[in-house]
């Protein structure tokens, strides 16, 4: 099975070929690298831009403008700050022109800790991009929802950020892309650039076929009757791991990755919530002004008197960074164990 | 006329915080009325209305129809010249505008009526260009490929390429126009503009421009710049460049003619400094009166025409009377118009989708 | 009395005379002009920088590195958001560092709306800063609350952001400045530049004493029982002017004026919201995403069980933009009305 | 030595995805061994020494003793006589070091101890630059002013313009000096340090320098860049520029000091860009394994030094011996050091504070 990355490729080629896609752009995401994660290898579209953030963002902006279909990319989240200003631009556009212009264009970005990325490749940005209107924020946890959210984001007439967790990058999908071989080294064959000389690699795209998962609509990933658990990205496996090991204890979680950041998947969360009563949303952003939060309000605010217990928010520690040594980053971010912790503590609550 | 090598001049010496240094020897200039009559004075017709347009917005301004006044006057001989050379049209095939909020001349200039400037100052349902959501000066028409003039300085310069890029692979003479202020080419984001219109075998078809009055605000540009020709900022990157008097229609006219031709035809960029007027200071903020220490482009036009018995005196008064009546009836018009209703915050927000509260 | 442009000038003042400000700088900041909204006319130190936020923020994390002690300005805080890495950086420099360097700097920045900005003048940023982690945040309501406020952010030896609310700069205050003449025009000729010609023109400063005000302790500026209202800002004064409304019906509200967002005084809301068993959130940022949605959070995690009603967030509506047309922008961020009617409302509800 | 004004050349032609073009005829180049004998064995000594250590932090990345590599091998011979010349110090007296993350040369040879870099490297709590948070080669004293390496490319050069303000107020001849790679210049950034250092009367002490290793990760400068001499980038500003050959570490040394001499003296900016090479390509990212097709600037300045009767292969080969097993033997020590504790990570968020969890 295709992991996170070959799936991103593979979403672009379909993308190049059918949905319009005319540049797929940003450091080193030209040949012969194609990405730092290999996200853009072998893809007919790509070139390598300027080290110029600013400029990336800038470029897509007018491309999309000019009728081009652009997928940008921010080599790590942790870069993406200098441009704040240029992306609130952007999903200010058709808004600022009264309807007049809209920006049909991706930007893409890995996300998250998990790979001792310390400081600086190790950031979240979902709570800077929850917060900037005018934008989509996608953030998918397997291989075969990022090939499916990709594709609505490139059918997308409206800016869309499409967040890639890093940690999760390499980790082989359980179920299949439409159109990629069954067996199991001959996908990567086929995409994957081989070491050394790639001058005359080309990839052999498999016939693949347009999976595309609707932005806005969440996943219930286990169900389950004593805990809402809501989560994306890096956190949702551990979640998903969390809910079978106290499982064992006889606790009965459900969890739902949200997948589509903005616009949420509010009717999923809600209708989980008022069958639990117990809700913990599970993120690694910083934990102050945190999106999460947002879903902390929202669920207060409509649902407060069907609640069991309060509703709770695991997240990164509010820190200036993750440091690089392990226990550093194990003591930053949400780990498997703290999430069986809050599990437990919530289910534990009696109203 | 273009200068693509040449030796550098020393940085001017101190700051002074008033006046300018005079700059005639750095421009390039036309002495002669180097164009048919016909043009001449339909360009003198065109500054004149832009002129009276700003006026009015500042009266609307000053008698409390309109929260903020930014405009143009003082650029007119620079503005109206570029709109008439502009290829108008939408998409790739015609000129991309990055403007700033300098430039309703140029607007007129390619055919706009003055109305929707107006409406915007007034910030009714019916400004054409942002509903009433934006300050004045800050047009945007995607009919003639006018991307939204942004109010944060400079980032038109970090857009342009995309829209270029566009254009130098669908082939064609379009071209992308990029337009700022002297003071904001300390942002990074002019530079962004200069190494991504010259990346090699890649170099965009791009018209770079600054319009340089030599104030950003309050402050002279003396005394936060070192660099003595902003068109110089281009020679390291292998781009034409010039400084020209953009206080001249004349001279405006030709030396922008021959910039975008090489623009149009070798889809390169290219990187004009214009020196202009700044005739009613920075905005509202600062009062919005009349500058006499700065150079009036339309007055010293006129008494070129004037002497070269193309225009009198009498005529000129008629057409400035003629703009400026028919301005102030727009503008008493205007003000019976509905304000855009509360609940229209909501529309547009997402392209394709109606508009309404997510959290409601 | 001063207003808020006074009295953040006046603090400027005493801070290069007493506390070693070696640097008041940014866009238009030196004289003629002296700022925007005129808070730095007058002063020693000021001077005028390039149009380049960037810079600004970068020159002054230099400044403080190399032993100075920097003010400096952004012009409209609208303008900030390409240094939001700069900020982020400066925020994780001493942290980075194990310890080693620290940053003594001061950012302001006018925020918020109310005169009509449009766009691009009336933005807040108080979500945003208060996300990065290592920084202080400052957000007075009255100019004596300025004046103490500043002092202490031109002794701290952390980066401060000083953001000052630009619908009550021109707003007198009730309460003398330490120091400031009594009678009422004497201070404008004191320390206003004049209309015309300045170069000619000096401040002549009154002495001023140090009142500086803790960072990180709330003033409950009206006592009540029934609610708790926590904000800061220019929606503060319309808080308590809606409890003073409401007070009519017999409705009584406690109304708390953060002043520091970072760290804040949990304390202070804490011991309310036990008293009032109701607490309502009110700022005028964008709404997702939201500061006020961290302190809705924080308070369902360690008050749920004594609340008689869920803890409401009153703030901007989640648009792009603040419209320029008077029913865009009353549409879009908190009116004392709907400050009233959230009152109303809140009190109404049963447990 | 300097040129600050001269014709500019052409844009690079094509962008050719391998290999570098030769630059010779570009820089300046001393072909004499032009500084006494004691100066050229200590520096060949140190550029061994700084190679010995970064190869030990590579062997330690590949053996799984840390988990990414970073460094600077191939600068030494620039890195080294900038290092030496280096007015080492605390506070505005001294210089300010904005440095790249592939400065460990420069350190050595201001007599910086090897261990550090192990420690950083294999992030134990001892590692004296971040306690075992920050990568390799992310140095940061603040007892020689050597302002903490940022990841995030490029932003030392918009601080730079801070530390040299303070000095040119100072007075003395304490100077900035920053430090980035060829493709970070376009970065904004890049260009605002040159706006702020050169603003009229307010020129600013900073040594600006480039080190073009003509590679961004994968990317090769030629295919990004019209910029044929980053240095040009100066001349714009009224800047003292030069573009010096970074593999020879005699040219570099006196270059290094001219520019320096300047910065010092007159309290204005100079643009140094200095051609160097990447010899274990961009980081363990990219495997660190030997580049052949670059000029090792040790072995040719071996080949220099024997040729000149100073040096012989053996002796050479000695001085590299003994540091290859100094650092093995430290390497194997650091390896028995503790990581830092998890609840450190509430250390240093606030100056002067105990450190906390504020939520708790
Ligand atoms: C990014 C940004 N910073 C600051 C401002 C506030 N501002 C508006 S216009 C202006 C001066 C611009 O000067 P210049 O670029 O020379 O253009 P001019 O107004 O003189 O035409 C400033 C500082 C802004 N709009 N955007
Ligand atoms: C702002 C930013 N963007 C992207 C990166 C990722 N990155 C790290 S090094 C590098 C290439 C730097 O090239 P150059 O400036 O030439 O320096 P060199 O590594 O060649 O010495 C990139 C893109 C980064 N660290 N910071
Ligand atoms: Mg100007
Ligand atoms: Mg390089």
């Amino acid at each position: 099975m295709a992991n996170m990355a070959q799936a991103v490729r593979m979403a672009l080629h379909f993308a190049e070929e059918n949905l319009g896609v005319t540049d797929i752009f940003g450091e080193d995401v030209g040949m012969p690298l194609g990405g730092v994660f290999t996200c853009t290898q072998g893809l007919k579209t790509t070139w390598n831009s300027p080290l110029d953030e600013r400029g990336i963002i800038g470029t897509a902006m007018g491309i999309a403008m000019a009728g081009g279909k652009p997928v940008a990319e921010i080599q790590f989240c942790d870069y993406i700050y200098n441009t704040i200003d240029l992306l609130k631009l952007a999903g200010a556009t058709h808004w600022s022109s009264n309807g007049q212009w809209n920006l049909p264009m991706v930007v893409m970005t890995p996300v998250g800790s998990g790979i001792r990325g310390s400081i600086y490749h190790s950031h979240s940005v979902d709570a800077t991009a929850t917060h900037i209107a005018g934008w989509k924020i996608v953030m998918p946890s397997t291989p075969l929802d990022a090939y499916g959210l990709l594709l609505s984001a490139c059918k997308e007439t409206n800016p869309v950020m499409f967040l890639i967790p890093k940690a999760l990058m390499r980790i082989r999908g359980t179920e299949l892309i439409p159109g990629e071989p069954t067996e199991d080294k001959a996908l990567s064959r086929l995409i994957d650039a081989p070491l050394g000389d790639r001058t005359k690699w080309a990839a052999q795209w498999p016939t693949l076929e347009d999976a595309s998962i609707p932005l806005g609509k969440a996943k219930t990933v286990r169900a389950g009757s004593q805990l809402t658990v809501v989560s994306y990205g890096r956190t949702l496996p551990l979640c998903a791991h969390a809910a079978d090991a106290v499982a064992a204890d006889g606790l009965d979680v459900e969890v739902i990755d949200l997948r589509t950041l903005w616009p949420y998947d509010w009717e999923a969360i809600k209708a989980s919530v008022e069958k639990t009563g117990r809700v913990l949303f599970v993120n690694e952003d910083t934990e102050v002004t945190n999106f999460g939060e947002h879903l902390v309000r929202r669920t207060v605010d409509e649902l407060f008197f069907k609640l069991l217990a309060p509703p709770k928010l695991l997240a990164g520690k509010f820190v200036p960074g993750i440091g690089l040594a392990d226990p550093l980053e194990a003591a930053s971010v949400p780990q498997q164990s703290d999430i069986e912790q809050a599990m437990r503590a919530l289910i534990a609550v009696q109203p | 006329m273009a200068r693509d090598a040449k030796k550098m001049s020393a940085p001017a010496k101190a700051a002074k915080s008033a006046g300018k240094a005079p700059f005639k020897a750095l421009v390039t200039h036309s002495e002669e009325l180097a164009l048919d009559k016909a043009l001449l004075l339909s360009m003198h017709d065109t500054m004149v209305k832009a002129r009276c347009l700003e006026e009015r917005l500042i009266a609307m301004y000053k008698t409390g129809h309109g929260y903020f006044w930014i405009g143009g006057p003082g650029e007119e001989a620079f503005n109206v010249p570029l709109g008439l050379l502009i290829k108008k049209g939408q998409g790739p095939a015609f000129d991309y505008l990055h403007f700033h909020y300098r430039q309703s001349a140029t607007l007129l200039a390619m055919g706009e009526e003055g109305v929707g400037a107006i409406r915007q100052m007034k910030n009714t349902a019916g400004d054409p260009y942002s509903g009433g959501r934006n300050f004045a000066g800050h047009f945007s028409k995607k009919d003639w490929n006018l991307v939204p003039v942004s109010s944060p300085i400079e980032v038109q310069y970090a857009m342009a390429p995309g829209t270029a890029l566009v254009q130098k692979r669908h082939g064609g003479d379009g071209i992308t126009i990029v337009t700022g202020g002297d003071a904001g080419t300390a942002e990074g984001d002019f530079a962004s503009c200069l190494v991504w219109a010259s990346r090699p075998g890649q170099e965009l078809p791009v018209l770079i421009i600054v319009t340089n009055n030599r104030w950003g605000i309050s402050t002279p540009y003396e005394q936060t710049q070192g660099v003595e020709k902003i068109s110089d900022r281009g020679l390291a990157f292998g781009m034409k460049t010039k400084t020209i008097d953009g206080n001249d229609p004349v001279s405006s006219y030709l030396e922008l003619k021959e910039a975008m031709e090489y623009v149009r035809a070798e889809r390169k960029p290219y990187l004009v400094e214009a020196r202009v007027s700044r005739l009613y200071g920075h905005s509202s903020a600062s009062g919005a009166n009349f500058a006499t220490a700065e150079a009036d482009c339309i007055s010293q036009f006129e008494a070129r025409l004037e002497k070269a018995g193309l225009l009198t005196k009498a005529e000129a008064k008629a057409v400035r009377e003629r703009y400026s009546e028919q301005f102030a009836d727009i503008a008493r018009a205007v003000k019976e118009e509905p304000f855009p209703d509360g609940s229209s915050i909501w529309d547009h927000v997402f392209h394709g989708e109606p508009g309404r509260d997510p959290l409601a």
